[in-house]
């Protein structure tokens, strides 16, 4: 373990969550339960990027009263990475979902395992 | 700045430009619009090649009024030129060559979409290929992964959907690693640009500052992408992906798609990371076992298949083993051998995917092996085709699977400490390769008693012109490979 | 640029083979005569090509120095020459006999490409020219093999297809290593300078591997399985070549590969040689014992073919002049003699449709001109004087005996003497019952069966041909000295 | 008085619930019917795969599959976990300005971003001036999104029988006129309109911006279509103004962008003024660029909702 752990723990946190949501995604059979992993491991990443953007005292980069200095504002970049990641991940889900209406019309259930026995039996 | 440093910047946002349009035209219209503009970018890039070729010097493109750390940027070397050109050619001809099944599979009204999918693509590919920034790859993998994702669920049936499913978990698994990985990257280099977090990395590495995240951010960029390219222990979807969905996306997919995330892959080794870094750490070897254990365990499921599309879908798995394990050698020539056996790949894929669909055309449109019996004679064009490919896959030489084998054991050789196990899977992979694809070569080319359906060349004029262009770049490859190979070189080295 | 004229004997039967595949609606005749024209004329062609010894000519560069050339030396002439010959005579052969068999068209077309590939790997002028076309061969070979097209026939293709691609591929497996190690792979008589260094095992393991994979073809022990599955079901005049020709190019190979690329002084007095030896002795026996048990005759002359070549595999195996000129004689000396009894038996089953051994009582006084032909060609195939294959066995034993090599020098000429008497076991009784069938037998149901003459004519050349190895044997003999002074 | 009294006495012990007669909004609905055998049949095969499925997987090599699988996947995910907290451990300090993040990146963007961009709220200058192609993908990303979901749901124009029954029983779950959300509505909806709007226009002077703008509005049309129910809002807003929302703002976004990028890279002049800082009207092609997101991700977010909930708009 280095030196940082307890300094960087929000991190930790974050980390701690990405394993988590890959564990429902590894472990759930009902489909919804694996977009909800889904959704965390994303979640988990914006909460690491938005602390690393941090820093403590400064602002939002909004530009009041013509401060320009750097020691004023957090780090911008971060916050337009989450925006980007946060769209990009609305999407998939969206289309994680209808995926899952679409199969759910058709077989009535939401475990992807008794999806794949009934194709089988299909033999299609 | 020449006008033609544009070209790249051109190809990308004229694929997105029909990608945007389509949604409003007809069908007909649409498919204009996707055949122009894959010719356009083909043309571009071609002339693009050629200039670079002249100047051999590298062109960085700054997207936006802002310079190199703070603006986005595109950057086109010779390697980039030639993939976008090939990429174009193998989007061609799986395109023309699908269309008719096209026609059948996919509804009426929702055709003009497939092809936004196609546009989005092809955009998304050359985005990757393209571009020098880590998180623009990043929005356009995306990208990448939801059209590919369309294109296997555009043909609804429930395989497609469960199995457009699994590959959509898969995928978003791999999007998730790589997306820590970039912003670990970005934490200890605070940088996105590639350039620039190249030389941030050789920076810190030969400091010594943050060895443990500069390992672990390693780690997490392979493991993604090789979760998103179906990499062996990741390749449970792959056989439903390309099995069911129409031709022209099994082509697309199983030839383009997986290969572009190499290409990131193998941007990121030499441009992000830097090749002695990445070589010093020692994922290199554990990707050199997944590579070798993928080879041997996707022969193996391709034989137990009876299934013809399956079968290939499952040897794509033993040929991404290929290139992983050309990239877990970690020689550049074990990377040229890589790059070539993606050329190789991919044109020799999508015309299996080609020539099988036109063999269960004539069989009562069954893919399995008893009705596929003599298939060859009821469609002659697709029965040359299938059998070449398959030659080329076995490695018979003339065609371009010889070449990339012969490519790798000599790099295998060269490299002393992996060479017997990389030459012996080798070896076993290709008498594997063999017998799965001789099987079904004989079993197409048995003269059987009932007469089934016949077609000729005169009824189908469009495939089977695709076929032949199939069957000359695959010759093309085998026998001129000598320049390709220089080619190859020349691009890495432009890269580092 | 007149050097590239040598490439005209490869090119032509392929390309004219390809326009066969493609020309429809040629009706027989005009067919039977243009596959003649074509035969003959690529006969004289490689005639011709004999003054051109040491003629060459390179194509393009697969890779870097991977370049596809062609050299023309003394070895590949020979081979060339009975490979024209007997595809000539067999071909005319196969006109009649095709006639019990459907699509001509193609057997007649892929017949003439195999041809062209054959001779491209004669002229092949290095390693890399030699396996392209070695592959080439097996897959264009391989309609001759499933023409029938019944369900045995697959299946034998499908073996023969198995074995040949992995014996290639354990030659591709050494061909990697030498490639490294091997100064270039040019074929140089002698060999090309071997720098292995440290890693002389490695590569005397490759030597191996490429013997075993170049084995394959020519059926030794133990990948020679296929090889009776094969021959038997191909149309008879296919069998004849492929029993007469094509396990030659495993003998090609190995040649190639020993004495051309790795050079004898590499391999002597290696395990390599002594495993090598040992194979082939075994397999000298276990093919003559297993032929006289078989009660088919096609798969009975197949398993003398086994034997038969492993006699060439032990010539060669004992490394010094006398066992090669041995072998290249037996070479020359099997090659007609086994096509001339594949056509034989192709006649017999073509007018009587029987294919078993016993059935066969009488036969002679129904077709007294192919059993005689049968009686002459099993005469020299045994070795009883003054044919030629006492000629060739003589060299080997005499090459065995001088090789003065612990065991084998006593062990070889014993198994091989053995293996004659097999030999005389399993053929002459054909003979005997056909001429002499016993007193129960009744001549009233015999009536004259003698096939046509585009039949017999070639049967007779080729015996003709048989002895005539036997009674000239001395020129041929001082040009395999042309070949063994290059050394 | 003691009338009144009585009523809360029987109410209290439940006797008499006649005080909140026609005083609950939410009428009762009539049941949904369905075709008696498509009810059988789902019962059938529901049942059948039920105990297929578990019949297969009651055997016992499953179980221990599962098992192993669990137990590895669990080991997997701890292993990860614990590699990623080591990695972590090592990083740099949360928190403390001296390192590699802020570096002369981010500097520039603070120092002049506002020169150089014309927007106040440095992060929309950054996405959408500095690193604008990133921006340009992600709102592809949406867009291909859309695409995607209208392959998957959107019904085809000849409607298949089962189709039009799920139809019906979408239109039977819909809430008939609810006075509670109606009357919310009708108040909460143009509020947020124009809150949403204000957040978009004011995208480069204050947080938000085109994609929080625009995802407001799409809450307003959701909740206006959730209320007043799917008549209303087909006539305004139909599959053909999706297409062209849509198409007009991406198309806007790409050919602006790619102007933008043009001159950037051939070092033209883009003649577009900057104007003053601070104002509505600056800061070049920020403000065209948000509406157009805006206006992208308000129909795609309305798209999603109306094609999960029916498959057409």
């Amino acid at each position: 373990m280095g030196p940082n752990l307890w300094a960087n723990f929000g991190e930790a946190v974050s980390m701690i969550l990405f394993c988590i949501g890959f564990a429902n995604l590894l472990l759930h059979k009902n489909l919804i339960k694996k977009i909800i992993g889904l959704n965390i491991m994303d979640s988990s990443i914006y909460l690491f990027l938005a602390l690393k953007g941090y820093i403590a005292g400064h602002t939002v980069p909004i530009v009041v009263d013509g401060v320009q200095s750097v020691d004023a504002y957090i780090n911008p970049i971060p916050s337009g990475l989450v925006l980007t990641g946060i769209v990009v991940s609305v999407s998939v889900t969206a289309l994680m979902l209808s995926l899952t209406i679409r199969l759910y019309r058709r077989y009535q259930t939401l475990d992807l395992d008794e999806i794949s026995k009934r194709l089988k039996k299909e033999g299609l | 700045m020449d006008f033609i440093c544009n070209f790249p910047f051109f190809s990308i946002m004229i694929s997105m430009f029909s990608g945007i349009v389509s949604a409003v035209l007809s069908r007909k219209a649409a498919k204009w619009l996707n055949l122009i503009s894959i010719w356009v970018i083909w043309f571009l890039s071609a002339v693009l090649l050629y200039y670079i070729f002249g100047t051999g010097e590298i062109i960085v493109y700054k997207m936006g009024h802002f310079p190199a750390p703070w603006g986005n940027e595109i950057r086109a070397g010779l390697l980039e030129a030639g993939l976008a050109l090939f990429f174009c050619s193998i989007m061609l001809l799986s395109m023309t060559g699908g269309r008719k099944k096209l026609m059948g599979e996919v509804v009426e009204e929702k055709h003009n979409l497939y092809y936004i999918l196609v546009d989005l693509m092809l955009a998304s590919l050359l985005a990757l290929i393209y571009t020098n920034d880590l998180f623009t790859a990043y929005v356009f993998v995306e990208i990448n992964t939801i059209s590919a994702c369309g294109l296997i669920m555009i043909r609804q049936n429930g395989r497609t959907i469960e199995a457009a499913v699994r590959y959509m978990i898969m995928s978003l698994l791999g999007s998730g690693l790589l997306l820590m990985g970039i912003c670990m990257l970005y934490d200890i280099t605070g940088h996105l640009l590639m350039s620039n977090i190249r030389d941030a990395v050789s920076s810190i590495y030969s400091a010594g500052t943050y060895p443990v995240p500069l390992t672990v951010t390693i780690i997490l960029l392979t493991c993604g992408l090789a979760m998103k390219s179906a990499l062996f222990p990741f390749h449970t979807w792959v056989a439903d992906a390309y099995g069911y969905s129409t031709v022209s996306s099994a082509a697309i997919l199983s030839s383009l798609v997986s290969k572009g995330y190499i290409i990131l892959l193998i941007k990121i080794i030499y441009r992000v990371i830097g090749f002695e870094v990445y070589r010093a750490s020692h994922i290199i070897d554990v990707v050199f076992v997944f590579g070798l254990a993928g080879m041997i365990m996707g022969s193996i499921s391709a034989i137990r298949e009876n299934d013809i599309r399956r079968m290939i879908a499952y040897s794509s798995v033993a040929q991404i083993g290929y290139i992983y394990m050309g990239i877990g050698l970690g020689t550049r020539y074990a990377m040229i051998a890589s790059i070539f056996h993606i050329l190789s790949h991919a044109a020799t894929k999508s015309m299996l995917f080609i020539g099988a669909i036109g063999l269960t055309d004539v069989s009562k449109g069954s893919r399995h092996f008893e009705e596929l019996t003599g298939s060859g004679y009821r469609h002659k064009i697709a029965g040359i085709t299938f059998a070449v490919g398959s030659l080329s896959m076995v490695g018979i030489p003339l065609f371009s699977g010889f070449i990339s084998k012969l490519l790798f054991a000599q790099a295998a050789v060269l490299n002393t400490r992996k060479m017997l196990p990389a030459l012996i899977v080798l070896a076993i992979s290709t008498i594997l390769n063999a017998i799965y694809f001789m099987k079904t070569v004989i079993r197409i080319y048995t003269p059987t008693e009932e007469e089934g359906e016949r077609i000729t060349m005169k009824q189908e004029k469009v495939y089977a012109l695709t076929c032949i262009c199939f069957i000359a770049l695959n010759i093309f490859i085998g026998m001129c490979s000598q320049p390709i190979v220089d080619w190859i070189g020349a691009g890495i080295d432009m890269f580092a | 640029m007149t050097e590239a004229f040598i490439l005209i004997p490869v090119v032509l039967p392929i390309v004219a083979g390809l326009l066969l595949e493609f020309i429809r609606k040629l009706n027989k005749k005009t067919m039977n005569l243009c596959v003649v024209a074509v035969l003959a004329i690529e006969a004289v062609l490689v005639f011709m090509n004999m003054g051109k010894i040491g003629a060459e000519v390179e194509l393009f560069e697969l890779t870097d120095n991977l370049p596809i050339y062609f050299k023309i030396d003394n070895l590949g002439i020979m081979f060339a020459i009975l490979m024209v010959v007997i595809w000539l005579l067999a071909g005319i052969f196969s006109f009649e006999y095709m006639k019990h068999e459907d699509n001509e068209r193609r057997y007649q077309g892929f017949y003439l490409m195999v041809l062209g590939v054959l001779i491209g790997l004669d002229f092949a002028g290095n390693l890399v020219t030699f396996y392209m076309f070695y592959e080439m061969m097996t897959i264009t070979a391989f309609p001759l093999v499933i023409h029938t097209g019944k369900k045995e026939a697959t299946m034998a293709g499908l073996k023969y297809l198995y074995y040949s691609l992995g014996g290639a591929y354990f030659a591709l497996f050494g061909f990697y290593f030498v490639f490294k190690y091997a100064d270039s792979l040019t074929f140089t008589p002698g060999g090309v300078g071997i720098n292995a260094g440290s890693h002389e095992t490695l590569l005397l393991i490759c030597a191996l591997f490429m013997i075993i994979g170049f084995g394959v073809k020519a059926g030794m022990f133990p990948l020679h399985a296929w090889l009776t599955s094969a021959h038997p079901v191909a149309p008879a005049p296919a069998s004849a070549v492929l029993s007469g020709i094509i396990v030659k190019t495993g003998i090609l190979g190995t040649i190639r590969v020993i004495y051309y690329i790795f050079g004898t002084k590499f391999i002597r007095g290696t395990f390599v040689q002594t495993v090598w030896m040992s194979l082939a002795l075994l397999t000298v026996l276990m093919g003559s014992t297993m032929a006289y048990k078989e009660k088919l005759l096609k798969k009975r002359l197949a398993y003398s073919t086994v034997s038969q070549i492993s006699y060439i595999m032990f010539g060669l195996s004992l490394l010094n002049e006398t066992a090669f000129e041995g072998s290249l004689l037996h070479v020359l000396m099997h090659g007609f003699t086994k096509c001339g009894l594949f056509l034989a038996a192709g006649a017999i089953i073509y007018k009587t449709g029987k294919t078993k051994v016993d059935e066969l009582r009488g036969i002679g006084k129904e077709m007294p001109i192919v059993i005689w032909c049968f009686t002459i060609l099993s005469i020299t195939l045994i070795g009883i004087p003054p044919t030629g294959g006492l000629v060739s066995k003589w060299y080997l034993c005499m090459g065995a005996l001088k090789s003065g090599i612990a065991v084998f020098d006593i062990l070889g000429p014993v198994i091989l003497i053995v293996s004659a008497l097999l030999t005389a076991g399993y053929l002459l009784p054909i003979t005997i019952q056909g001429f002499f069938p016993g007193d129960d037998y009744d001549y009233s149901g015999l009536e004259h069966k003698e096939p046509a003459k585009t039949m017999t004519i070639p049967l007779i050349v080729l015996t003709a041909g048989a002895i005539g190895v036997g009674l000239f044997s001395t020129p041929i003999i001082t040009y395999i000295e042309t070949i063994l002074a290059t050394f | 008085m003691k009338k009144l009294t009585n009523k809360l006495l029987n109410w209290l012990n439940a006797e008499d619930t006649s005080v909140f007669d026609n005083a609950m909004e939410l009428k009762m609905q009539e049941p949904k019917e369905e075709k008696e055998e498509t009810v059988e049949q789902r019962m059938r095969d529901r049942l059948h795969i039920k105990d297929e499925v578990y019949s297969e997987s009651e055997t016992k090599e499953v179980k221990v599959l599962r098992i192993i699988y669990r137990t590895l996947a669990i080991i997997l995910c701890a292993f990860i976990a614990y590699n990623l907290l080591i990695a972590v451990s090592w990083l740099p300090r949360t928190g403390e300005f001296d390192k590699p993040v802020n570096n002369e990146v981010s500097a520039r963007y603070i120092e002049k971003g506002l020169q150089e961009t014309g927007a106040v709220n440095i992060v929309t200058g950054m996405i959408l001036d500095y690193r604008a192609f990133d921006t340009f993908g992600e709102s592809n990303v949406l867009n291909i999104a859309t695409i995607t979901v209208l392959i998957l749901l959107r019904r085809n124009k000849k409607k298949l029988p089962n189709e039009i029954e799920e139809k019906e029983n979408d239109r039977l779950l819909e809430p008939k006129n609810d006075v509670i959300l109606q009357k919310a509505a009708t108040f909460l909806v143009p509020a947020i309109f124009l809150f949403g709007i204000y957040v978009i226009l004011n995208g480069h002077l204050s947080p938000g911006g085109g994609f929080s703008g625009g995802a407001i509005i799409g809450a307003g049309l959701i909740l206006y279509v959730s209320a007043f129910g799917f008549e209303k809002t087909e006539k305004f807003f139909t599959e053909k103004t999706q297409k062209v929302i849509s198409l007009s703002a991406l198309l806007f976004y790409c050919l602006a962008k790619s102007y933008s990028f043009f001159t950037g890279a051939n070092e033209l002049e883009s003649h577009i003024p900057l104007g003053k800082a601070g104002a509505i009207l600056s800061s070049g092609l920020i403000l065209p660029l948000n509406i157009c997101v805006g206006l992208v991700v308000a129909v795609t977010m309305y798209t999603f909702y109306c094609m999960f909930r029916k498959g057409e708009f």
